[in-house]
C-alpha cells in the first residue's frame, strides 16, 4: 500500500514537471545556431544531400564510433552471458518443418530483403536511411531464416570475422581523415563529387556501408545467441 | 502538431513508469520500459519540430539555397537515431539477463528474487 | 489532360480508403478468425495497391518505387495470412456455427 | 488538406496512449508485448509527420520489429514462468 | 520439384532479378549506381546460394510470355470481382457467409509455380490456402460453392493452374 | 480539387484505422490481434504515401518500403511464436 502511494508521489511530481515544461514550451521561428551552420555548409562542404547522415558520420562521427562500439559490447556480454553453463549436447528437439509455402517463400524473399538493406546503407547521404536501418534490415534477413528453420546455424566465425573486418575500416577509414583531411572522421578523404549522386559526399557511403555491415552483424549474433539457448 | 506529439510523449514516459513500478513480472516491466523509451525519443524529436517546415534532406524539393529557411533541425534527429539503436541493445540485454535468471530461479516474479535484499 | 490524370489520381486514393475501410469493417464484423483474416488483410492489401497507384498517377516520378511497394506487398502479405490461418488451425481456433465442412480437420484428424 | 493530416496526428497519439494503456495492464503477457509493437509503430509514424525520416525508418525496423522479435524470442523460452 | 538442373543457371537468374529490383529501387540509370548494384547483387547471389527469384524455373519460351500476361490481366480481374464481391458481404445487414475448408486437387510441380498459385488463391478475397501438403490444397472459403474434390477445384484452381502451368510447369 | 480527394481519402483511412483499432482492443484471442496488428501496419502505409504527398517529397517513400517488410516478418515471428517452436 505504501509503496503504490509512493509510486503515485513519483508520478505525480513527475507529472508536474512534465505538465510545466509542455506549459512553458514555445516553437522556434529560426533554426539556431548549430542547426544553421549545418543547414548552410553541409551540401558545399560534404557535399551530402541528407543531413542527418552527414552529422552522424562525420561531424558528431565520434559518438558514432562509440555508439558502435557500445553495441559490440552489448552483443559479446550476451554471448558471454548465454555461453556460460550451456550443456554441448546433441540438439533433440522434434520441431515439425516450416510449411513449404513459407520455405518457398522466405527462399524468395531473402535475397530481396538483403538487396534492401543494401540499398539503404548505401544511400544514406542522399535518402533516409543508412547504415544503421540498413544493418537491421539484414538482420531481419538472418532473422527470416532463423523463423524459417528454427535448427539452422549460421558460421559464428564468419559473423565475428565480418564484424571485425568492417569495424578495421571504420576506424582506418577515420585515420585516412586524419591524415589527409581536416581530423579523425573526416568524410573529406575523396573529392566530394557531384552532389546528389552515389559517388558523391567524400567516404561518407563507404564508412556508412562498414557501420551498416557491422551492425548487422553485431544484431545477427546477438539473435543467433539467443536462437541457440536451448528450450528449458 | 509538436505539442501534440511531446504532449503524448510526456504521456507514454509516464505510464512506462508507472507499468514498471507496479508490475512484478520482469517481462512486463522490460515491456514498460521499452515504452518509455518510445515516449522519450517522441519528445526529443517533437522538440526539434518547427512548424511549416520540412524533412532536412535536399533533393528537388528543397533545393540547396533555401535550405535554411525550408528545413528543421536536424541535430535532434541524429541523437534520437543513437538512442533507438542503444535502445535495442539496452533490451536485448535485459532480455538476456532475465532468462538467464529464469534458467537459475525457474521464476519470473521479481518480489521471489530476494537474494540481495537486506 | 494534366488534370485529367490528377484527378484519376485523386479518386483511386479515395477508392483504394474505400477499400481499406471495407476490410476494416469486415475485420470488425466477422465471427471467427479465418473469416477475420479474409476480410481483413486482403480486402486491405487491394486498398493499398489503388492507393499507391492513385498516388503514381499524381506523382508519375515516384512510380517506380511505389510499384516496388506494391510487388512487395503482394507477395508478403499472402505468405503471412497463410502462416497465420494455418496457426490459427493448428491451435484449434474456434469456427463459428454456420461453418459447413472442414475437411483439414477431417484429415488431420484421420491421419492421427 | 493540413487539417486532415492534425488530425491523422491526434488520432495516432490517442490510439498510442490507448494502446499503452493494453501494455501495461493486458492481462496476457503475449498481448502486452503485441501492444508494445505497435506503440513503436504508431510512434513510427508520427515521427514521420514530425519530418523525420531517418527516425522513422530507424523506429520502423529497430523498435518496431526487431525489439518486438527479441521480446517474444524470449518469451517463448521462459514459456510457464508468466504470471 | 525440379531437380538436378544448374545451378550456375538459377545463380544468373537470381543476379538478373536482383539488379532489376536494384534499377528500379534506384530510379535511374547512372554508372556508379549500375556498378554498386552489379556488385552488391552479385555478392547475395553467390553468399545465399539457395536463393529463388520469380523467373527461377520460369520457361523461356513465348508461349510463357504470352501466358504471363494473360494471366496478370485474369488475376487482376479476378482480384476486383472478388473484392467487390467481399464488399457486398460485408455492407450488407445480415452478413450473408458459409464459411468452410474445402480441399482441392493442383497438378503444378515446380516450387515458384505452386507458390505463385497458393498466393494468386490467397489474394482473391473469398478463399484463403491454410495448407498446402503434397498435390493437396486446403482452401478456406467465405461462402462455400462445391464442397466435393473435383468440383471445387474446377471452381477455384483451374483458372488460374492453366495460366501457370504453361509458365512454370 | 485534387487536395479535396486526398483529404476525403485521408478521413476514410482514418476511420479503418479506428475500426482495425477496436478489433486490436477487442480481440478475443491472440491471433485476432496479429491480424489486427498485420491491417494496421498496412493502414499506416498508406498514412505514409498520403503525407508524402500532401508534403511533396518523395524520399518518405524509403519508410514505407520498410513498412511493407516488417508486417511480413512481424506476423511471422509471432505466429511461430504462438505454434510453440522456436
Amino acid at each position: 500500500m505504501i509503496r503504490r502511494f509512493a509510486v503515485f508521489l513519483l508520478l505525480l511530481g513527475l507529472g508536474a514537471i512534465f505538465a510545466d515544461l509542455l506549459l512553458g514550451y514555445t516553437p522556434s521561428e529560426e533554426l539556431n545556431l548549430t542547426a544553421r551552420y549545418y543547414a548552410e555548409h553541409t551540401a558545399q562542404d560534404l557535399g551530402a544531400a541528407n543531413i542527418v547522415t552527414a552529422i552522424v558520420v562525420t561531424y558528431r562521427g565520434l559518438d558514432t564510433l562509440g555508439e558502435v562500439t557500445v553495441l559490440f559490447l552489448t552483443a559479446t556480454i550476451i554471448g558471454m552471458v548465454l555461453a556460460r553453463g550451456r550443456k554441448h549436447r546433441a540438439l533433440q528437439r522434434q520441431l515439425p518443418a516450416a510449411g513449404e509455402l513459407l520455405t518457398t517463400g522466405s527462399r524468395l524473399l531473402v535475397p530481396l530483403i538483403l538487396l534492401l538493406g543494401v540499398y539503404v546503407f548505401v544511400n544514406g547521404h542522399l535518402t533516409p536511411g543508412g547504415g544503421f536501418q540498413g544493418g537491421a534490415i539484414v538482420a531481419s534477413a538472418a532473422l527470416l531464416l532463423l523463423l524459417t528453420d528454427p535448427l539452422k546455424r549460421f558460421s559464428h566465425r564468419l559473423i565475428a570475422v565480418m564484424e571485425s573486418v568492417s569495424g578495421l575500416f571504420f576506424i582506418g577509414l577515420g585515420v585516412l581523415g586524419l591524415v589527409y583531411a581536416g581530423g579523425f572522421l573526416d568524410s573529406r578523404v575523396l573529392p566530394n563529387g557531384a552532389f546528389g549522386t552515389l559517388f558523391s559526399a567524400g567516404v561518407m557511403p563507404i564508412i556508412y556501408s562498414f557501420i551498416g555491415l557491422k551492425v548487422g552483424a553485431e544484431f545477427t549474433s546477438m539473435l543467433t545467441h539467443l536462437a541457440e539457448t536451448e528450450q528449458s | 502538431m509538436d505539442w501534440i506529439a511531446m504532449a503524448t510523449g510526456f504521456i507514454l514516459i509516464l505510464m512506462g513508469l508507472y507499468g514498471a513500478l507496479t508490475n512484478r513480472n520482469i517481462l512486463r516491466i522490460i515491456v514498460s520500459f521499452s515504452v518509455a523509451n518510445t515516449g522519450v525519443n517522441l519528445v526529443l524529436v517533437a522538440v526539434g519540430y518547427m512548424r511549416g517546415r520540412t524533412a532536412p534532406i535536399l533533393d528537388e524539393a528543397v533545393p540547396m539555397a533555401d535550405a535554411v529557411t525550408r528545413i528543421i533541425d536536424p541535430l535532434p534527429q541524429a541523437l534520437v537515431l543513437t538512442a533507438i539503436v542503444i535502445g535495442l541493445g539496452v533490451t536485448a540485454l535485459m532480455l538476456t539477463y532475465a532468462y538467464k535468471l529464469y534458467e537459475e530461479k525457474g521464476t519470473l516474479d521479481i518480489s521471489k528474487c530476494r537474494d540481495l535484499k537486506w | 489532360m494534366g488534370l485529367l490524370i490528377d484527378i484519376i489520381g485523386g479518386l483511386l486514393l479515395v477508392g483504394g480508403a474505400a477499400f481499406l475501410l471495407f476490410g476494416s469493417l469486415g475485420l470488425l464484423r466477422m465471427p471467427d478468425v479465418f473469416n477475420r483474416i479474409q476480410a481483413g488483410t486482403k480486402t486491405t492489401t487491394l486498398g493499398t495497391l489503388l492507393t499507391l497507384a492513385g498516388a503514381a498517377c499524381l506523382q508519375p516520378a515516384w512510380g517506380w518505387k511505389l510499384l516496388l511497394i506494391g510487388v512487395f506487398l503482394i507477395f508478403t502479405n499472402p505468405v503471412s495470412a497463410q502462416v497465420l490461418a494455418n496457426t490459427a488451425h493448428r491451435r484449434g481456433a474456434q469456427k463459428t456455427p454456420l461453418t459447413k465442412i472442414d475437411r483439414l480437420a477431417e484429415d488431420r484428424e484421420g491421419k492421427a | 488538406m493540413n487539417t486532415v493530416l492534425l488530425s491523422i496526428g491526434v488520432l495516432l497519439a490517442v490510439a498510442m496512449i490507448g494502446v499503452a494503456w493494453l501494455t501495461i495492464r493486458a492481462t496476457r503477457i503475449a498481448t502486452a508485448m503485441l501492444a508494445a509493437g505497435l506503440v513503436s509503430l504508431f510512434a513510427s509514424v508520427l515521427f514521420l509527420f514530425l519530418a523525420a525520416p531517418d527516425v522513422a525508418m530507424t523506429e520502423a525496423a529497430i523498435g518496431s520489429g526487431l525489439t518486438t522479435f527479441l521480446f517474444f524470442f524470449v518469451l517463448g523460452r521462459v514459456r510457464g514462468g508468466q504470471s | 520439384m525440379s531437380k538436378g538442373k544448374s545451378t550456375v543457371r538459377d545463380t544468373v537468374i537470381l543476379f538478373a532479378t536482383l539488379m532489376l529490383f536494384w534499377l528500379m529501387l534506384s530510379g535511374k540509370l547512372d554508372t556508379d549506381v549500375l556498378i554498386v548494384g552489379a556488385v552488391a547483387s552479385l555478392i547475395i547471389a553467390l553468399l545465399y546460394r539457395d536463393g529463388l527469384s520469380f523467373f527461377t524455373e520460369f520457361r523461356f519460351t513465348p508461349q510463357a510470355f504470352v501466358a504471363g500476361f494473360r494471366y496478370y490481366g485474369y488475376f487482376l480481374r479476378e482480384l476486383f470481382k472478388s473484392n467487390l464481391k467481399m464488399a457486398a458481404i460485408v455492407l450488407s445487414p445480415s452478413l450473408p457467409i458459409t464459411p468452410g475448408i474445402v480441399k482441392v486437387r493442383t497438378r503444378l510441380k515446380s516450387r515458384m509455380g505452386r507458390l505463385m498459385l497458393a498466393n494468386s488463391i490467397t489474394l482473391t478475397p473469398g478463399t484463403l490456402t491454410v495448407e498446402m501438403a503434397g498435390e493437396w490444397l486446403y482452401i478456406h472459403c467465405v461462402t462455400v460453392g462445391a464442397t466435393d474434390i473435383e468440383a471445387a477445384t474446377a471452381e477455384i484452381v483451374s483458372g488460374f493452374e492453366s495460366y501457370l502451368e504453361v509458365m512454370y510447369g | 480539387m485534387v487536395e479535396v480527394l486526398i483529404a476525403i481519402a485521408g478521413t476514410l483511412a482514418g476511420l479503418a484505422f479506428l475500426l482495425a483499432l477496436a478489433r486490436f482492443v477487442r480481440g478475443p484471442s491472440r491471433v485476432d490481434r496479429v491480424v489486427a496488428f498485420d491491417v494496421l501496419t498496412v493502414i499506416a502505409i498508406t498514412f505514409i504515401v498520403l503525407v508524402a504527398l500532401v508534403e511533396n517529397r518523395g524520399v518518405y517513400l524509403d519508410a514505407a518500403l520498410v513498412y511493407a517488410l516488417l508486417s511480413f516478418l512481424g506476423v511471422i515471428a509471432i505466429a511461430r511464436y504462438l505454434e510453440g517452436r522456436f
